[in-house]
């Protein structure tokens, strides 16, 4: 298949979302559905194609000396900025984006089908703004994929941008429920506010190196400007701004860019509370794709992040903390979508972990073929992660939709009523704790070799984590589906849902059992060159070791009803209640936006604004007023007054004159 | 060198010109200050004869004591009940007077004593002003001549005359 | 002597032609024939009007004592042209009961008085100024006190009069001056004489300042301004229309030419520092007052005295263009002011309201009315397309030509001004189209005349702008009388 | 001794200061007017005096006072023409009491 | 006449014979005053259309001529003013913005009462001003329709607006006139510099190509004639009459005065201002910089705490208007034909925005968003296309205001001076600031509970509404989505000027 059917891949999507937006309402509403998801579909096998033929095919002459090249197959000029500085929109095809593209479209095809039974009530009936729904995935899906094939660094800003606003509709798409208004708002403010930094990366980093482009077939890219010393982008390393390189203020600005949109410590306070939206795009969005988008960018830029060692230092530390901070918050939450994003905050920061750890050119580089570990697994966790996340949160989403709520003391027990759920989930904690064969063990072994390849400490550190991983996922499983016996809260009992949204859990379960054996280090690796990895069993074998005792700690505490949960709680009350209440970030944020911006900004400027700037010229026209007042008695009425004022004028204007023009 | 009779005659003038000016401004009579204002239009009368003006003199007399005065003392009468004062000036507005009167004398004064310090005598050479003379010129078209004054003077009059019309009309 | 050279000064005699005929009709015709006296004359008028526009021979006349020349023949027939505006204003006016008694002396008194201005304009010897401003303004006081049913009418008259005497005694003091320092009354022979006495005398800074005084009371000027408010508020609205356009005109000719011609030779620098301050003054003190009218009339009156100091700008650049403009300006000024005046004296004529409040949703009742005066607010603040954008444009361009930062610096102050001027115009553009009022003034049934007045007038505010000849042709005047700003 | 222009300017300048006095301080209108009077009388000596020291060659400054004592006669009679009008509506000559028309 | 065969005197010649027709109709139908004006809208649109093209096939034809179709009639021949036309890239896409939104503003002031026939009379006079502004390429002419333009505003506020019209229609009738007033002395002082050998000259090219005006004039002549055109542009300090003007005025004139009045503030910033005065605007540019800078932060922060609909999309103008004149300054190709595409964009999404506004208040009677929500439930017409404003406002790619924003600051930041890098840095703030408070409307208006259960009674847009607001969104979609199509057109233009100011650098380097 040419690889120029990516265009098609591309622009389904968006044709998708112009008519099911535009003329979505006149059709019904399963008919919108069934349309999407036929579009989906052929977007998907699509996808398929030109991935494989990328990756499999040679036809084409992509592999140069056995490294597989970037292949740009479409790129006409957007924006021109100036002769040099053009924004193209392009579609370039290399590893990572290959693979994002078969992720994207898996997930997104998975969701569009869950969706048509998700997105109705019990008795069938497709709620309001189902047309929305899908004209709105097909938005995100178009998003998505440009994301990834973006040929220059300005497209990934543009799809950014393109991505929140998706996230945005999508999450608000319950707009009359507060919480979903409200969740919306944040979490688009709070990716902006990344996306700033981005711009601003953007900006420093196009100033030296007077393109956007990656690879760019008459001048060199960014990146292929980093073979060249004599590329202006070397000035931009030995500029420096307050100690800093330019670059390494660039990188670090773009990074945090990527930071919002994947949710990383601090700016990760959006991603839980946008659990409001509905719960496949929470698999779609929120777990699969674009939360992974910044762990793309770091990857797509990843050969000059190596080069500035501080920055991968920043990102290494953000990303160990975060995985850390949101596995503990997950450990404790109630609401099994927020308890599944805190999990997966952390696993995504895991792979901005794993990126960042890659540039540590240690002795085992020798030994597992390079620097590039780290990117590789960090790719490759990020493609197991998508599916057995996806997983996770469409299984969560079937079992809201049979209790009809997210907190899981509404649930408990669930397991005689939702076999194939709860196999699916089950399937998903496994890969998700690391548990060989299932995909996340494979994955996640590589990003531990990274980290250890890092630093003993840091090793230790993330299989710690990846413990905590196994431990609070189980909690979650057995909290649904075992614990006690279910209450029936509804008027009917939950069950496995119509086949709509069993099969795609069925589909991802089989990806989730199978995708760790995907020869990712031979296809996904940063300079296009096959690693040669293999299994490090120490480092394996403790994490599998440290996974089980996560597993068996979940099971003594929460397979059965009992009350050691709650004792040990009671013995840690406040840091319980400081990791329920997610370590009061929230409460920190609100009190900078409401109390110090809000109250302390916003306001004294409006009313400054009020007060002084609009004051002073409504004070020009009531000092002109009173002036107007005071000098009326002038015009006394009286004619000697007249006369008086007459020739005291012709004496002062004789004597002034006189005096101006003599002396 | 002036003749004696020519100098003491200007003082002579020159004190009932002040002293009646004052006079006429300063009386609380008003019929008073007419007559006063008579006597200084007198005053200036003989000023213009005494620099050989004699035809404005006469005119002086004719028209201003003549004329004026009378339509003055006219006025009061008809206006004024009789034995009635103004009341005395508030040392205010007396004050104020006082000081914008000499500062307007003062500054003028200032003005042409700089400019006339250093002028001295009648010069001899003077064009007779004589009633032919005057006549003539009154007549004349020519540069000097006045006739278009005389002419434009009479409309001026005419256009009093019809506005007292205007102003004198019951209704 | 040559009396043929009164036929080199047509405008004049037939004036006087025009003031006899209707001093004939008004005297011999019997009593009902009167009632045709007002458009008789202005009929008469008009056919004078028409003529005057014939161009006669020019130049000096009773040897250099009058001058007749392009600029004084188009300022006498925009004089005109202002005058018959105001005589189809006052048709329905006068022809009212208690008027109508007198309207004989109205129309008379008014060509008497225009017989002035153009003795003002044209006059270059300082005996026939003197007489000419005479014979402009103390008649004038007959017409303020012309409606004697007001007791303003006469407290207005009594005290135009007694400032008007001051005033002119103020003037001769300083034309006594002048004489003493150079010998002559007439213009050239002054300013030739002048230049050869020191700059610094003092008595010429007092010489000049009384004679701005004396010219600068008829336009007044800042601070022989405060007879305007009172006379105009009193004077019955046909005169105060003829009082704020016509006399302010002819002074403000009269004004350049002197200060030009008579001290422009080797005084410049003494009176443009004078005017300087005058015009800062002028606009900003009648700006100020303006704002809190609420009468009309007295309200237009502060607005005529800030249009001064704009029209004053002209002056002081003591240039062609300035020249040019300042005419300009005088014209517009004339439509401006006469459609206004039109207005509130039809308004006036009917329900005798003229208070700013009375025309509250005017807009409502007669749409017309509140259109030309909207236009001539429009056109007095300088509002494009209207032609007082132009005039105001003009003039300061006109100023700004002299080159100097100090005249830069009077032209923003008087930009700021037309700020606040701005201000109150819309005031009462807001009043008759914002305000709502329920007792509005009803629909005014207005004469055809006036109608006529006004329409010329809004013809006049439109075309004067948009066609360029108009100012194009006043420039090409000013530059034919570019002699007496060589004597600068 | 002689007699100087200065000497004849003086007394002329203080009738008109006197003028000026009297006009600012008169109640009566009429007083008022004979304030004026004087001060018209002044400027009329001032050419007088001016043409007969300075310039007595011609007799420009004669006319004009010629001219001017008939333009005062004019003034005058208008003046005071003004005043008994005024007098006959508000019965009383003054001047402190016609300022109804103000600010 | 000559003249009369350029097409762009036609663009005046159509708003005046709409106002004739206008005059003519009957005061009491609304039907014929509806055609007319609809018929002159569309005549105006068509015109711009087909400009568009003459535009393309000259530049296409190789004419790289700086103005194209430019003619020239005398008018003042004393003064040497003439009523002199011409285009370049910038002034057609502004005419075609103009175009669109006095098409829309038709439609968006359908049902106008009371008064329909007086109201589209200063509708088109208004407009009158804006296409004769910037058809022009005389000083004096310019300064005259720009006057045209300001004056109808105060009586379409105070008679058609609501609120507190009086004071806010005086307060920025005032306000603009005393930026004119710095303008005409300006315009003055420029008019007389304008030659070095006394052949006084008004035209805009000719004043250029002399290039005479003394440095030292310069230095007081470009702030006089920066700020009057600021005061229309909205720059801070002298932004306050737009929250107080828009809030009161009447929806179609909200329309036009953000969409295209303030934009005449931008436009003769660097046709006048910086083109013929290039030395002060390199010597004083900075000063400028620093306030419009302010602008841009200090009017999105103003917005963040505002109820009143129109007060948000004021300061929200501000924020925007401050953009334009901030990339204006930043004296480079890139920058300014940013500023460009964002007059365009602001334009156009500010007129839909106050289109929508002004549909919404029809309906619920308050401005206050503590007083609504929920309304994308009742109206999804104009929920959505609320939402499409809004996202266009904070820069949604696909929409126009992301692509000029990042002209802007791309642009802006390519200045090899580190002050204007860090000026930029900080404009770029608003980005966030301008979502913050969007959204924050978006969220209380749109979604959410509904506030007043009256609302629920409302009715969606009636078919002129849709019209309207369609025109303009999909006028926004088409720059957001083929900006090169504008920037093609638009960066030629700035030639000239950046030419000027590189010339006036350089000189004064070497001096």
């Amino acid at each position: 298949m040419p690889l120029s059917y990516t265009i098609a891949v591309i622009a389904i999507p968006l044709i998708m979302f112009l008519f099911l937006g535009l003329s979505g309402v006149k059709m019904g509403k399963k008919t919108t559905g069934i349309i999407g998801v036929i579009a989906m579909l052929i977007t998907t096998i699509l996808a398929y194609g030109v991935a494989l033929t990328y990756f499999f095919g040679s036809s084409e002459g992509q592999i140069v000396d056995g490294v597989r090249k970037a292949v740009t197959v479409f790129n006409p000029d957007w924006l021109t900025f100036s002769d040099t500085l053009v924004v193209r929109m392009g579609i370039m095809l290399d590893p990572i984006a290959a693979m994002m593209l078969i992720v994207i479209t898996t997930v997104s095809l998975m969701v569009h089908l869950y969706s048509l039974g998700y997105m109705c009530d019990h008795h069938g009936n497709a709620e309001k703004g189902f047309q929305r729904y899908y004209a709105f995935l097909a938005l995100f899906t178009f998003s998505m994929l440009g994301l990834v094939v973006a040929t220059n660094l300005f497209q990934i800003f543009i799809f950014f941008e393109m991505v929140g606003v998706s996230s945005y509709l999508l999450i608000g798409f319950y707009y009359t429920t507060p919480a979903a208004n409200h969740a919306n708002k944040k979490a688009f403010i709070v990716t902006r506010l990344a996306d700033l930094f981005f711009l601003i990366g953007i900006l420093i980093l196009s100033f030296y190196t007077q393109t956007f482009d990656f690879f760019s077939n008459n001048v060199n890219g960014i990146i292929g400007m980093l073979d060249d010393p004599q590329a202006s982008l070397a000035q931009a390393g030995t500029t420096t701004f307050m100690g800093c390189s330019a670059m390494a203020w660039a990188l670090t600005f773009i990074f945090i860019g990527g930071a919002g949109k994947s949710a990383m410590y601090p700016l990760h306070i959006w991603l839980p509370d946008a659990m409001e939206g509905p719960t496949p795009v929470s698999a779609l969005i929120h777990a699969a794709t674009m939360v992974v988008a910044g762990v793309f960018l770091v990857a797509r830029l990843f050969p000059m992040y190596v080069l500035v060692q501080g920055t991968m230092d920043i990102i290494c530390v953000v990303g160990a903390f975060t995985a850390f901070y949101a596995a503990a918050i997950a450990c404790v939450q109630s609401d099994i979508k927020r308890a599944l994003a805190f999990s997966t905050i952390s696993q995504i920061a895991f792979m901005m972990t794993s990126l960042a750890v890659s540039s540590a050119d240690g002795q085992l580089i020798e030994i597992h073929g390079g620097y590039g570990l780290g990117f590789m697994a960090s790719m490759f966790h990020l493609f197991t992660h998508a599916m057995f996340k996806a997983l996770l949160f469409l299984c969560a989403g079937a079992i809201i939709h049979a209790v009809h709520s997210n907190e899981n003391d509404k649930m408990h027990g669930l397991h005689k009523y939702m076999p194939i759920t709860s196999i699916a989930f089950l399937i998903g904690c496994l890969a998700i704790a690391g548990i060989p064969p299932f995909a996340g063990f494979w994955s996640k072994d590589e990003i531990l070799v990274a980290a250890y390849e890092k630093g003993i400490g840091w090793g230790i550190w993330m299989t710690m984590v990846a413990g905590m991983t196994a431990f609070y996922m189980f909690r979650i499983y057995f909290l649904i589906f075992h614990w006690k016996k279910h209450e029936v809260h509804t008027e009917h009992e939950p069950a496995d849902q119509p086949w709509t949204m069993t099969l795609p859990l069925i589909i991802l379960a089989a990806i989730s059992i199978v995708a760790g054996f995907v020869p990712a280090a031979k296809l996904v690796t940063w300079d296009g060159t096959p690693l040669h990895t293999q299994l490090n069993w120490t480092i394996a074998g403790t994490s599998v070791l440290i996974a089980c005792i996560g597993i068996g700690l979940a099971y003594k505490m929460y397979y059965k009803e009992n009350d050691l949960p709650e004792r040990m709680a009671n013995s840690c009350r406040g840091l319980w209640t400081a990791a329920y209440k997610r370590f009061y970030m929230d409460e920190l944020y609100q009190f900078i936006t409401h109390k110090v911006i809000f109250q302390g900004i916003c306001k004294p400027i409006a009313k400054f604004d009020r007060a002084i700037i609009d004051g002073f010229f409504n004070m020009l026209a009531e000092v002109t007023n009173r002036t107007s007042f005071g000098i009326r008695k002038m015009q006394s009425g009286s004619i000697q007054g007249y006369v008086y004022f007459y020739l005291i004028g012709v004496l002062l204007l004789a004597v002034i004159t006189m005096a101006c023009v003599l002396l | 060198m002036e003749s004696l009779g020519n100098i003491i005659m200007y003082f002579v003038i020159a004190l009932a010109i002040i002293v009646f000016s004052v006079l006429t401004v300063t009386t609380r009579k008003i019929l008073r200050s007419a007559t006063y204002l008579l006597f200084t239009l007198f005053a200036t009368a003989a000023l213009y004869f005494q620099l050989d003006y004699a035809f404005l003199g006469a005119v002086q007399i004719a028209v201003y004591a003549g004329g004026i005065v009378v339509l003055f003392v006219f006025s009061i009468l008809l206006t004024q009940k009789p034995g009635e004062d103004a009341a005395p000036l508030s040392s205010h507005r007396k004050w104020l007077g006082i000081i914008t009167a000499v500062a307007g004398v003062a500054v003028c004064g200032c003005a042409v004593f700089s400019y006339a310090q250093f002028c001295g005598q009648l010069m001899p050479d003077m064009a007779a002003p004589s009633i032919e003379n005057i006549g003539k010129f009154l007549l004349s078209t020519d540069k000097l001549g006045y006739l278009l004054p005389f002419e434009a003077v009479s409309v001026l009059l005419l256009a009093c005359i019809i506005g007292g019309v205007v102003i004198a009309r019951r209704r | 002597m040559d009396y043929s050279q009164f036929l080199m000064m047509p405008q004049e005699i037939g004036l006087l032609i025009v003031f006899l005929l209707v001093f004939i009709y008004d005297t011999f015709m019997p009593a009902r024939a009167q009632r045709f006296l007002p458009i008789f004359t202005t009929i008469l008028f008009a056919i004078y009007t028409a003529f005057s526009f014939i161009p006669c021979q020019m130049g000096e006349l009773f040897g250099g004592m009058m001058e007749t020349n392009p600029a004084t023949w188009v300022m006498k027939c925009i004089l005109n042209i202002g005058v018959f505006i105001v005589f189809l204003q006052a048709i329905k006016w006068t022809n009212e009961d208690f008027v109508s008694v007198r309207r004989g002396e109205f129309y008379e008194l008014i060509l008497l008085t225009l017989f002035g201005m153009f003795l003002m304009i044209s006059s270059r010897h300082f005996l026939l100024f003197v007489i000419g401003l005479e014979t402009a303004s103390l008649p004038i006081a007959a017409l303020t006190a012309f409606e004697k049913r007001h007791y303003e009418s006469h407290e207005a008259a009594a005290k135009y009069i007694f400032t008007a005497i001051f005033s002119s005694a103020i003037f001769m003091l300083g034309i006594s001056f002048v004489y003493g320092m150079s010998g002559s009354l007439y213009f050239n022979d002054i300013a030739n004489a002048l230049s050869l006495i020191s700059s610094k005398s003092i008595l010429l800074f007092v010489a000049v300042a009384f004679v701005i005084a004396g010219v600068g009371f008829k336009l007044s000027l800042v601070p022989f301004h405060q007879w305007t408010a009172d006379v105009y508020q009193g004077a019955p609205t046909a005169v105060t229309s003829y009082l704020s356009v016509i006399s302010k005109g002819a002074a403000a000719f009269a004004f350049l030419i002197i200060l030009v011609q008579v001290f422009g030779s080797a005084y410049h620098q003494v009176w443009e520092w004078m005017l300087y301050a005058i015009i800062i003054l002028t606009i900003t003190i009648g700006n100020l007052f303006a704002i809190r009218q609420h009468n009309l009339k007295r309200f237009l009156a502060f607005s005529s005295i800030s249009q001064a100091g704009y029209i004053m700008l002209g002056v002081i650049a003591a240039s062609t263009v300035g020249m040019a403009s300042m005419i300009y300006y005088i014209l517009v000024y004339i439509f401006s002011n006469l459609a206004a005046f039109g207005v509130i004296a039809a308004i006036e004529r009917q329900t005798g309201k003229v208070t700013m409040d009375d025309y509250n949703g005017l807009f409502k009742t007669n749409p017309w009315m509140a259109f030309t005066m909207m236009l001539a607010m429009f056109s007095l603040g300088g509002i494009p397309p209207f032609a007082g954008f132009f005039s105001k444009f003009f003039i300061f361009v006109g100023a700004a030509s002299t080159g100097s930062v100090a005249i830069y610096v009077l032209v923003f102050i008087a930009l700021v001004n037309t700020i606040i001027s701005l201000y109150y115009y819309l005031l009462v553009v807001k009043a008759m189209f914002i305000r709502q009022d329920e007792c509005a003034i009803p629909y005014i049934d207005s004469h055809w005349t006036e109608e006529l007045g006004m329409t010329i007038s809004v013809m006049g505010i439109i075309a004067v702008g948009i066609a360029s000849n108009v100012y194009t042709f006043m420039s090409q005047i000013s530059d034919s009388v570019i002699h007496i700003f060589h004597l600068i | 001794m002689n007699l100087t222009l200065l000497m004849y300017l003086i007394p002329s300048l203080i009738m008109f200061g006197c003028g000026v006095y009297g006009f600012l301080t008169r109640k009566n209108m009429i007083a008022i007017m004979i304030s004026l009077e004087l001060m018209l009388n002044s400027i009329d000596i001032n050419f007088v005096v001016f043409n007969r020291y300075l310039f007595p060659g011609q007799m420009e400054g004669m006319f004009f006072t010629l001219f001017a004592i008939a333009i005062a006669a004019a003034e005058t009679a208008l003046a005071l023409a003004i005043i008994i009008n005024v007098f006959r509506i508000a019965k009383d000559v003054d001047i402190n009491k016609i300022n109804k028309l103000k600010f | 006449m000559e003249i009369f065969n350029n097409i762009l005197i036609y663009f005046v010649i159509v708003p005046l014979l709409t106002i004739l027709g206008l005059a003519f109709c009957s005061n009491r139908g609304i039907g014929a005053v509806r055609a007319v004006a609809v018929a002159g809208a569309t005549v105006l649109m068509a015109l711009a259309g087909y400009l568009v093209y003459l535009f393309l096939q000259a530049r296409g034809a190789g004419d790289t001529s700086e103005m194209i179709l430019c003619s020239e009639v005398t008018w003042y021949a004393p003064l040497n003013i003439k009523l002199a036309l011409g285009v370049d890239g910038v002034s057609v896409v502004m005419i075609l913005l103009s175009a669109f939104i006095v098409f829309a503003g038709v439609f968006a002031s359908w049902k106008m009462d009371p008064l329909p026939k007086q109201f589209f009379l200063w509708f088109f006079l208004l407009s009158t001003g804006v296409f004769g502004f910037f058809i022009s390429i005389d000083l004096f002419t310019m300064f005259m329709f720009y006057e045209v333009a300001l004056i109808p505003m105060y009586l379409l506020i105070g008679v058609w607006g609501s609120g507190n019209k009086n004071y806010s229609a005086m307060k920025l009738t005032l306000m603009l006139m005393g930026g004119s007033a710095f303008l005409m002395l300006g315009i003055i002082g420029i008019y007389f510099h304008s030659s070095a050998d006394g052949q006084w000259t008004m035209n805009i090219l000719e004043i250029a190509k002399n290039d005479a005006i003394p440095h030292s004039w310069q230095m007081w002549l470009f702030p006089l004639t920066f700020i009057g055109f600021g005061v229309l542009g909205a720059m801070f300090p002298f932004h306050t009459w737009s929250p107080d003007g828009h809030a009161s005025a009447p929806t179609a004139v909200s329309m036009l005065h953000a969409g295209v009045l303030m934009k005449l503030g931008g436009y003769g910033c660097f046709r006048i201002a910086i083109y013929l005065m290039p030395f002060a605007a390199n010597e004083l540019g900075w000063i400028f910089l620093t306030l419009t800078g302010i602008s841009i932060v200090y009017g999105a922060f103003s917005a963040c705490v505002q109820t009143d609909l129109k007060y948000i999309n004021a300061y929200s103008s501000v924020s925007h208007c401050g953009m334009v004149l901030f990339a204006v300054l930043m004296f480079n190709t890139t920058a300014m034909t940013g500023a460009v595409l964002q007059m365009l964009s602001h334009g156009l999404m500010t007129a839909l925005f106050f289109a929508l506004i002004g549909m919404i208040y029809g309906r619920t009677h308050t401005r206050d968003i503590r007083d609504m929500g929920g309304l994308m439930h009742i109206m999804p017409y104009l929920g959505v296309g609320y939402v499409l404003a809004g996202l266009a406002s904070l820069g949604l790619p696909g929409l126009s205001g992301f692509v000029a924003e990042m002209t802007i600051f791309v642009g802006s930041y390519m200045h090899t001076d580190i002050f204007h890098r860090v000026l930029t840095i900080a404009a770029t703030c608003s980005i966030v600031i301008t979502a913050v408070y969007i959204l924050r409307v978006v969220a209380k208006l749109l979604f959410g509970d509904v506030q007043n259960e009256h609302h629920r009674e409302l009715t969606d847009a009636s078919w002129e509404e849709r019209l309207s607001t369609a025109t303009l969104i999909i006028a926004v979609a088409i720059i957001g989505c083929f900006p090169n199509f504008f920037v093609n057109i638009i960066s030629d233009s700035f030639l000239p000027i950046v030419g000027a100011l590189e010339n006036a650098a350089h000189a004064a380097g070497v001096m």
